[in-house]
């Protein structure tokens, strides 16, 4: 009960400075200076902050462009965040990643990539390395429903399958690709039916409740464990925004308003709020940590907005070990 | 003849020569949604149907595999990429498979397939939806390779790539979708061969392919303040590569920039000046240069994405170190100006 | 019974025309002036006889570099299979195409390719086609065990599921790729249970007989065209040959002779010449009909042998509408 | 100091590496059966174990991409491709991701990968295992391509290239197996930067790549015999490119010849042309000429497949029309003695 509450607690801190850090890119995303194309998170705080806070700190995750979510749960700091956003010093690669790139390998976060399902094969190949060294550990990779339809997801799922990878597959799945929606897309009913038929553990689930995702994640990792296996799970959540930028798109006419309203009914943030309030948690804690994020990102957006861009010298920088070679 | 913007002449190409040929489709990611590549697709859905406007699953391998087989059983697919990046998934069909499968069946089949594949510059979209590729494509027999830099281009090279019974890239530069300019009519098409002229001086040749002709051309206004007269010699075809009308400026001018959307190092440039360099060898007054992406990954941050991309200034350099100018002061001159018109995501 | 007689004729034409061809570049292999890489389809042959027959004339056909038999399956002509395979003029390309690449256009047989699976998506588009232009048709595409391994099998089979295109996916599996076991290479139990997920007709079957195999593909169109999707049918066999070349290879020891003479005691061939005789074909017919294959394959080596080798001219043909390019 | 074949000092690399440096795998397809890739990953199963080296499924983009995940995860993987035109599947992780992700990280991770590709020709293999595509690599930033020519550059380079911290892309041309040198021990490695003179001479600059050092060898003799002293320069690293050694040796000749295993539009040549025009071109007495397949599809028929590849014949028919020679009589010379002694399958 007390670590149930301890990892709400959890939960609802990695969300909330998801939500924080997104609700500030969408206020000062007009002023132009952001100059990076965003793929926002908002409406799948959940998924992030379940699935890093449960693979632990000593698992490994890699992600795709929208990833801003990922990036905050699993390293909780916003300054190389925010950098990065603005193409500043300081940022995650000092300004040459952006928003589809950001990393924190130190933390374990290995990094994005703006190609779809593009990073699954590299998680595979993480997850050898784990296994080799004899971790205790997972490599969560996170890929959208529009991933699956390329062949690499099912090469790696395959492989990982084969060689008995810890590699834990979490389908962000919010039924389009784009404006695309996955039914025109599948050729099947549900790809977690056909995942189950491969030697791995499989999962589903919608809920926007974060502990519920916490717990079928734990679940999952345990069954994995056990039986020495990798691990898929599906997880249905609603994007709140366009595909890519800051601003709703509910006028495009190719998904209703509707919809959104009902998920916004059980928004992710606000579920883990009134449940840790339901639990018993004072809602001065709650507010006290709130304010502490606020400070934390208004602060780091600060000192993104004040710091230099970077020096031309770091053009050709980490392109090779050796930046003398004459390469041109 | 009529003026059209450069996506309205894309858009045009396809409406006429659908509207002309039923074995005529248009496929891809994203193809048929509300954005309607960048609008070049528009009203082909609602003037076509679902079965000749489709957006497909994202598997581009299987995409330009798919372009093949419809096009060896009669079908003219056309499949378009949003960013020539993603082709990469697709290089074996393109390059094992689609360029070989005439040859192979001894000439019985051929394949009229045309792939667009976009390219476009700037607003930090970093170093996987950058590239532009052209000498990787031009390597390979049996591709021919486009680089649209008009209008009139845009829609007289789209239409030739339709009927032609060869596969056919089409490579079209994003800043250019705004550029506005004469186009032809239902029947004419423009030749998927040969460079052209697109300004005549006497001093220095400056080759450049796509958006790179924007740039000489405000090069080349730079440079005749200082007197030099330059002759602008838009690329257009890749491959096969007309290397005579290049030639036949420089056995004129004596100097030659090339001007490439595109990396250095192995790039259209290098092919370019070994073939100048043989034709041209007694009237080239100084090597080829070459203008291009700086050799590195393309990174965000908008002064240093300023630094990866070529604009006019490296151009009005290179002619001036080719002649032994002196600088000229280009303070008062806005490089960036179509990036700074171009506002978010991408 | 008229009909299934006239069926398993037919059958057995095609796969004693292909054992017979085969037997022949066999034998003459050695005199080294058939100089292109065999991959011989020798205990396969009731696949492609059984498929290239059911799915009638109209149909299409692609296939891998393991194509002899679908080759002859499908055209039963030997002339320009030979002068193919000898490099000769009149060949199915003149000579520049191999053993890899038979193709017979104007007989539906599109073609092969040397690049594992990459002919499985060129099927969907030929099927595509044959849809818009409504003909009650399949593409059949043969590929191999190892096929599956790549994300091109999964990518096409989404799609053909997806837009419901007349493929027929054949997949024959003699358990190897090269000298790599499926077992080592895939991460489930069985490819076909996988399949049927899928909105697919699916089947499977380990039989030799080429009449059940005539009646199973048969029973899948069927199911296909009244389900309007795709379907997959899995067949597996014993490749009785090395993996590229003419040569027994049970010596390398990553398979056992046994094995092969299980299946050798069920040979296809002999098989379906014993289902004639009991069905009541006259010996002298099947006989005869034998005399006539052996006398057609040696007629058309003579005439392989006797022919000139292509023209110089004939390099640079094909490669572009327009020859008069200067392309170099 | 040992003599090794080629295909031996490969397997002596590997050996020794793994050996030394238990972070070093090698995987593949069929790198674990009992062809061992040619031979050159003889006992490496059986000396470290199925886990240190193991033939995969068929999955070339999921393989690239594992490699790149075990690289920035503290190991050193080998990947071995039986023919580079496989490595097209994988052409999204080479060029998008496993290049880009050291400049991703800003540093922080570095991909130590080397994939290992096989070229070669002839015996009717045909167009879908034949090419060599080195420019293509050559263009992706965050790459090192190299092709070792002899068994010292076999051994020492593969030894440099698992040590590198960078990815490094080894070409190697299946008739070069046999060939027999001496190599250098087990601390020694060479360098995966910068040509070397294989041959000294006054006359003709003959720079090649891979095999094509071998015809050059052969194209020295016959020309030797007319007087022409031809100094060879094997090209060893395609990127990053040496063209100081090259154009040193132009200044010297004032004639250059590039030989290469590869397609000439848009090939290695063009690149080293337009450099040497650069560089040289005061002393460059003629234009560079360029020696490669024919470009086309490679066929199967013999005849014609002669015909594709590039021999010492063409090398020494470019020489005399460089010097302006007279042609010499090849009748008697034996150019695809090689060729005539591979027999059967591959
Ligand atoms: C290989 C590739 N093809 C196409 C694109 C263009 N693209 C970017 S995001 C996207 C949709 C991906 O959908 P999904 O995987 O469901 O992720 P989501 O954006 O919904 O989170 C597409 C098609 C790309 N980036 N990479
Ligand atoms: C993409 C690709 N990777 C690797 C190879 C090398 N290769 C040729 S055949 C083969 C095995 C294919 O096995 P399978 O699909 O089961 O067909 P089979 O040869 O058994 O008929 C391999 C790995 C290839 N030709 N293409
Ligand atoms: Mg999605
Ligand atoms: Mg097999």
């Amino acid at each position: 009960m007390e670590q149930t509450l301890a990892v709400a607690r959890q939960l609802y801190r990695r969300m909330y400075l998801i939500r924080t850090a997104e609700d500030a890119i969408v206020k000062r995303y007009h002023e132009n200076d952001m100059k990076t194309p965003m793929h926002m998170s908002m409406g799948a705080e959940a998924i992030a902050a379940a699935v890093c806070l449960a693979i632990g700190p000593d698992s490994l995750c890699v992600s795709s462009y929208r990833s801003h979510g990922t990036y905050l749960a699993r390293t909780l700091e916003t300054d190389r965040f925010f950098a990065e956003l603005y193409g500043k010093c300081g940022g995650t690669a000092d300004g040459r990643a952006g928003s589809m790139h950001l990393s924190a390998p130190e933390q374990g976060y290995l990094g994005g990539s703006a190609i779809v399902a593009s990073v699954i094969p590299v998680a595979t190949g993480a997850a050898f390395s784990l296994k080799r060294l004899g971790r205790d550990a997972v490599v969560a990779v996170f890929f959208g429903d529009g991933a699956i339809d390329e062949g690499s997801f099912w090469e790696s799922l395959n492989i990982a399958c084969a060689w008995r990878l810890p590699v834990l597959f979490v389908c962000e799945d919010n039924g389009f690709a784009v404006h695309t929606p996955a039914g025109v897309r599948h050729g099947y009913a549900s790809i977690t039916d056909i995942v189950s038929r491969f030697r791995i553990s499989a999962a589903e689930t919608s809920t926007t409740d974060a502990s519920l995702l916490h717990a079928a994640t734990q679940e999952l990792l345990a069954d994995m464990r056990a039986a020495q296996r990798p691990g898929f799970i599906r997880m249905h959540y609603y994007r709140y925004l366009e595909h890519v930028g800051v601003n709703e798109d509910f006028a495009a006419g190719y998904r209703p308003r509707d919809e959104y309203e009902e998920w916004l009914a059980v928004d992710p943030v606000t579920t883990q709020r009134t449940r840790l309030l339901e639990a018993g948690v004072a809602e001065d804690w709650v507010a006290e940590m709130e304010r502490g994020i606020d400070a934390q990102v208004a602060h780091s957006i600060e000192l993104a907005v004040a710091a230099p861009f970077p020096d031309e010298c770091i053009l050709f920088r980490d392109v090779m070990t050796n930046e003398n070679v004459d390469i041109s | 003849m009529k003026t059209l913007t450069y996506r309205d002449a894309v858009n045009a190409a396809l409406h006429e020569e659908m509207e002309l040929d039923p074995s005529v489709f248009v496929y891809g990611i994203d193809v048929g949604d509300h954005k309607r590549i960048f609008g070049t697709t528009n009203n082909l859905v609602e003037d076509f149907g679902p079965d000749r406007c489709f957006s497909t699953p994202l598997c581009e391998e299987t995409l330009v595999g798919f372009g093949l087989g419809a096009a060896i059983t009669g079908q003219r697919p056309v499949n378009v990429h949003m960013r020539v990046d993603f082709l990469l998934l697709a290089m074996n069909q393109l390059a094992n498979m689609v360029t070989t499968w005439s040859y192979g069946s001894g000439g019985s089949l051929r394949v009229p397939f045309v792939i667009r594949a976009i390219i476009g510059r700037g607003w930090g979209q970093s170093y996987q939806h950058c590239k532009s590729l052209q000498s990787i494509f031009g390597h390979i027999p049996g591709l021919r390779v486009v680089m649209p830099a008009t209008p009139a281009d845009a829609k007289g090279m789209l239409k030739a790539a339709i009927r032609c019974d060869d596969p056919v890239l089409v490579i079209e530069h994003r800043w250019l979708y705004d550029a506005e300019g004469v186009v032809g009519d239902l029947d004419e098409i423009a030749p998927l061969e040969g460079a052209s002229i697109l300004r005549p001086g006497t001093d220095l040749t400056i080759a450049a392919t796509s958006w790179m002709n924007v740039e000489a051309m405000h090069a080349a206004k730079i440079l005749g303040k200082a007197g030099v007269g330059c002759e602008i010699v838009d690329v257009r075809a890749v491959a096969p590569l007309d290397d005579t009308t290049v030639a036949a400026s420089v056995a004129k001018t004596g100097y030659c920039v090339v001007a490439d959307t595109d990396w250095v190092p192995y790039g259209l440039g290098a092919e370019l000046a070994a073939r100048l360099h043989e034709r041209c060898f007694d009237s080239l007054k100084a090597p080829v240069k070459r203008v291009g992406f700086a050799f590195t990954h393309c990174p965000c941050s908008r002064p240093l994405e300023n630094l990866f991309y070529p604009n006019a200034g490296q151009i009005v350099r290179a002619a001036e170190e080719l002649l032994k100018l002196p600088p000229v002061d280009l303070e008062g001159e806005d490089f960036y100006s179509y990036e700074r018109k171009f506002r978010g995501p991408f």
